[in-house]
């Protein structure tokens, strides 16, 4: 009988493990060993046409010290990233007005929400043509104010180019923010509200000692996601700028794709996709513990 | 779950909507795409001109090539038939008479079929040849 | 016709026994009910019987078939769950069909067999209804409705109330007693609550720690109780436990209690507990045993004591009343008595013919 | 908590959410102006408005050819999304040995962002000879740790004793599967089909990166060569952006609420 039941366990240990497999193999394909060969490309030399050679820290020398839009792609991606704050303060303005309980507040949830799920490549072109020189609505609008006498480039102007890449960002994960934070002040048990009413506290006091504390992990969370967008927000950049003028909305991950597929610079790609993963991991680490461990902490259970 | 249920879904009545459109789109496109175009040519008075030569451009969005050419008949009608375009310019002329610039229209499928309301009048200044969009 | 036969049952879970080898017979259409604290298996011994845990070692026989290989739907059983387990995404009929369908069974059949289950139990109405629409005596009736239709040789109730409020459970206990009545089949039920336990039982088996205790007629449960653990287990308010001596003075066999007060033995009962002289006991007093002063007692000798109330619990129909007894906090049960507070004294008489004695050392009954 | 009347709220939610919407309106309107849409002042409203656009994007280019691409692609990655999470996500529910092991490399994976392995994931595609295949397209994106979570969730939710119910009433280990857990884990279902549409859909550097066939082009691809290709056409352009964004603004509408369901679910798994 301990013989059925062990070949039974062995059936379902089977059965597991095949479940598991396709999973795990795409997993395995197209995350883990990518990871591990960009580690060994970036201390080669290698093109698809060549041998590979090892190279030691040949690549990581060159960009650190020597290539200036490195520098300046790190930089606008740092920058991409500190513009988090602005989209989550809007979004927080956003989620505890649409908290309120006012008619209609289902449909402002929609239509808040309803940039986010759209495509990115088109959210790129509907914005370029508001950014547009002579007929964009931004234009329109400063122009017939009289605030400035003429259109302004903006995608063509090196320092407004980056900023204005980040409005068209924020716009689109404005909604994503606000369903986050939206579902944080949901779960904040309205007696509490009530215990601080009864202790005195006012509006603000209340905000500020009940809705900020207990909202900090969806806040973190948010902030989680503002780093990862703005290290994955390339479809934006290369619709609407394609990294220029001349690098100054050059992000990282835009850089990554021209070196490797417009120039064929496989090696040195992987070395900055490297130095990239790094810079992420870091920040999902510092991010992390900040929060305290509550964000990206995930249980197991 | 009954049926009255699953057909009052939202899915169902989203989905079922648009296959019922496409199909009725397609079936109406089946029976008006026999790619003709009619009309008249008259004169600057309004007569109908015999014997004006009608030209038929087809427009893409970077390029306008001559895809045929027709005269017309005692009335001033003319007709094309078996065109396999959406956008096309026509244009007309008669020495002596006048010309019809070329002038944009535009359908709503490929080789629609499509009778001209308007006729084309042609002008006696010989014609400028810039298309105009409708 | 099947009684259920359990021979030498034991179950392991990795290296810890959790039931250790049981033997119970229980015979055609009778209702057994398996009471015990939580974590005495007496839910891993039902879930053997019902193929849902691999049997370890020994054999469960249901009718004259050893079962120990069946799978669950082959037992010829039905099982209603403490959660009730309806499909949630299915109605009240569907919920009670399903099990048929997976017999093959025709559609005719299913429908006059739900049908009759439903009169049964007074669910004709809903049958339409998800789960989720039914209050919780409505779902526990669909429970046993989907028991009910499969009719099965067995019925195994896994603490099938517990999850009902006070009044409902009272209400369906009585139910659960009459469709044993009408459905006449083997019942095997688990459950933590003794109360349950003695009303619904023919027999009833005491388990304790993967251990069966005793097995008995309620009766035989509740007034010879074989162990301190069953008698205790089996009767609320509890019965008192108050440790003693066996002492002979010159008006024969008394009991010594730890103040050095003494409770005389009955004259019936001194050869019985003769031999147990000068030895550590430990008496059992159940709360009913204690009469005002006046009140006849019918049989034995009495014991007369005069404590001090400390809490007094009024019940309506009973009052308790808490007092120290050597050392020892000890509960009665009264007539409602009207004018005594914490503090005075409450003259009683102890009917020492329904004492228990038990041996200290192994809490066994003597 | 607001003490803010109502009619505040209103004109505060009014504003953004006219910010959030005008730049829909704006393509909306470009893409059906008939005047000349380089023509200043631009009108607030669509003048002579027409349809022409519309048909100039379906007959330009092979729109109907990028349009089946995408939904190829978007329906393997479905299919294959609910199958392998559902699959993976039951057996996590499950004790075996390296349990614990596997849950940490999932969250690991999931510290990957996609357009870091993006290089060796060409590499490799074009090894198994995947590139310009909707199969190559599909096959990153076929499985989702978030959703695989979400499927993990949905079957420790569903009580033990109705497996053994279940297995009472005589059904088969495998067909508990489908007669049990499948209809009650509908809304996560519906949560990973929803995303996995989203995302499949939405998909541009991958396609970007592996499909060089013209006849290959999924619609993002489309739209993004179309801004490069017809310079002179902005209102066929935007008429493209329309055509585009309905089929996705459509799913997301309908199923609103499993869609935000799986989001926060997925986001509070980190």
């Amino acid at each position: 009988m301990a013989f059925a039941i062990r070949r039974k366990r062995t059936r379902e240990l089977l059965l597991i493990w095949f479940f598991l497999a396709p999973s795990l193999l795409i997993f395995l394909l197209y995350r883990i060993i990518p990871l591990l060969w960009n580690g060994v490309l970036s201390f080669e030399f290698w093109s698809p046409y060549k041998p590979a050679e090892f190279a030691g820290l040949y690549h990581y020398e060159e960009m650190l010290l020597y290539d200036d839009v490195f520098w300046q792609a790190f930089w606008n991606t740092a920058i991409f990233m500190a513009s988090a704050p602005i989209g989550i303060l809007i979004a927080l303005l956003v989620a505890i007005l649409v908290d309120t309980p006012i008619r209609g507040r289902n449909v402002y949830r929609t239509i808040v929400f309803m940039s986010y799920p759209v495509m990115t490549v088109a959210v790129g072109i509907i914005w370029q043509w508001l950014y547009n020189e002579k007929v964009g609505l931004f234009n329109y609008v400063l122009v017939s104010l009289g605030i400035v006498e003429q259109g302004i480039p903006f995608l063509e102007t090196a320092s407004l180019a980056l900023p204005a890449v980040i409005v068209a960002s924020i716009w689109q994960v404005l909604g994503f923010y606000m369903i986050i934070l939206l579902t944080g002040l949901q779960n904040i048990q309205p007696s509490l509200y009530e215990a601080a009413a009864i202790d005195g506290a006012n509006a603000w006091m209340r905000f500020r000692r009940i809705t900020l504390p207990l909202l900090r992990p969806s806040i973190f969370l948010c902030f989680v996601i503002g780093i990862i967008n703005s290290f994955t927000n390339f479809d934006l950049i290369y619709v609407m700028t394609d990294g220029g003028p001349s690098h100054a909305t050059e992000l990282l991950v835009t850089y990554i794709y021209r070196v490797a597929f417009k120039l064929a610079q496989f090696d040195y790609a992987a070395a900055l996709t490297i130095v990239n993963f790094l810079f992420f991991v870091f920040l999902a680490w510092l991010a992390n513990r900040l929060a305290g461990g509550e964000v990206g902490a995930v249980e197991t259970g | 779950m009954n049926w009255k249920a699953i057909l009052l879904n939202r899915y169902a009545v989203t989905f079922g909507t648009v296959a019922v459109v496409t199909l009725a789109w397609n079936t109406y496109i089946a029976m008006n795409d026999d790619g003709i175009i009619g009309g008249r040519v008259i004169g600057p008075q309004g007569q109908p001109v015999a014997g004006a030569a009608v030209v038929l451009s087809e427009r893409t969005l970077l390029v306008t090539t001559p895809r045929g050419r027709t005269t017309t008949d005692a009335d001033g009608r003319f007709t094309f038939t078996g065109h396999t375009f959406h956008r096309i310019w026509l244009e007309a002329e008669k020495p002596g008479v006048g010309a019809y610039p070329q002038t944009e229209y535009r359908m709503y499928f490929k080789g629609q079929n499509m009778i001209l309301d308007e006729p084309l009048q042609l002008e006696p200044s010989a014609g400028g040849r810039s298309g105009k969009p409708s | 016709m099947a009684g259920v036969e359990l021979r030498k049952v034991a179950k392991r879970f990795g290296d810890i026994e959790v039931v250790h080898g049981i033997d119970l017979v229980v015979r055609h259409n009778e209702f057994v009910v398996l009471v015990g604290p939580s974590g005495c298996g007496k839910s891993t011994v039902l879930r053997m019987i019902a193929g849902l845990e691999e049997i370890t070692s020994g054999e469960i026989v249901i009718g004259d078939k050893v079962i120990n290989e069946l799978a669950p739907k082959d037992r010829d059983i039905a099982m209603v769950f403490q959660d009730y387990a309806l499909y949630p995404h299915l109605t009240v009929f569907k919920n009670l069909s399903f099990g048929l369908e997976m017999q093959k069974i025709p559609a005719a059949e299913i429908r006059e067999r739900v049908e009759a289950a439903a009169n049964i139990l007074n669910i004709t109405d809903f049958l339409e209804r998800k789960p989720r629409q039914l209050s919780g005596g409505q779902r526990q009736r669909v429970a046993m409705g989907r028991a009910i239709v499969r009719r099965p040789n067995v019925f195994l109730f896994d603490e099938p109330l517990s999850n009902l409020d006070a009044k409902l459970r009272t209400q369906m206990r009585t139910e659960i007693k009459k469709l044993h009545e009408t459905v006449k089949t083997t019942v095997i039920y688990v459950t933590h609550d003794q109360v349950e336990a003695m009303t619904l039982a023919e027999r009833i088996v005491v388990m304790r720690d993967g251990y069966v205790r005793q097995i008995g007629s309620p009766d035989e449960v509740y007034n010879r109780p074989n162990s301190i653990f069953v008698a205790g287990f089996i009767g609320a308010p509890t019965m008192n436990f108050i440790a003693c001596r066996l002492t002979e003075g010159p008006q024969g066999l008394s009991l010594t209690l730890q103040d050095g007060s003494a409770l005389p033995i009955p004259a019936e009962l001194a050869e019985r507990y003769g031999p147990q002289k000068n030895r550590d006991l430990v008496l059992g007093l159940r709360p009913e045993v204690f009469h005002q002063d006046e009140a006849p007692v019918v049989n034995g000798s009495r014991a007369r004591i005069a404590p001090t109330i400390g809490v007094v619990e009024p019940l309506g129909s009973d009052t308790l009343f808490f007092f120290d007894l050597a050392g020892t906090e000890v509960v009665v049960r009264m007539p409602p008595l009207v004018g005594l507070r914490r503090g005075d004294t409450l003259p009683l008489t102890i009917d020492m013919g329904k004492m228990h004695l038990f041996d200290a050392a192994t809490e066994q009954v003597l | 908590m607001n003490r803010f009347p109502k009619w505040v709220i209103h004109l505060g939610l009014g504003i953004i959410c006219a910010a959030m919407m005008v730049p829909f309106y704006w393509v909306l309107k470009t893409s059906l102006t008939g005047e000349n849409i380089f023509a200043y002042p631009p009108s607030l409203v669509p003048e002579n408005p027409h349809l022409f656009y519309y048909v100039d994007v379906w007959y330009s280019i092979p729109f109907f050819r990028y349009l089946v691409n995408s939904v190829i692609v978007s329906i393997i990655v479905v299919v294959a999304n609910v199958v392998l999470n559902a699959m993976a996500g039951f057996a996590l529910t499950r004790e075996f040995m390296g349990k614990g092991a596997i849950i940490m490399l999932f969250l690991s994976c999931m510290m990957i962002p996609f357009q870091v392995t993006i290089i060796p994931a060409y590499l490799i595609t074009r090894d198994i000879g995947l590139l310009n295949t909707h199969l190559g397209m599909a096959l990153p994106l076929c499985s989702t740790i978030v959703c695989i979570f979400v499927f993990k969730a949905s079957f420790d939710a569903i009580p033990k004793s109705l497996i053994d119910a279940a297995r009472i009433d005589g059904v088969p280990d495998w067909m508990i599967i489908f007669r049990i857990m499948v209809p009650l884990s509908q809304s996560a279902i519906a949560t990973n089909i929803i995303l996995a549409f989203i995302w499949s859909w939405n998909n541009f550097l991958w396609p970007l990166v592996i499909i060089r066939d013209n006849d290959m082009q999924t619609l993002p691809l489309g739209l993004a060569r179309f801004l490069t290709v017809v310079e002179d056409s902005t209102g066929a352009l935007y008429a493209f952006c329309i055509m585009v964004l309905v089929p996705g603004l459509v799913i997301f509408l309908l199923a609103q609420k499993q869609f935000i369901a799986g989001l926060t679910s997925g986001a509070a798994k980190g």
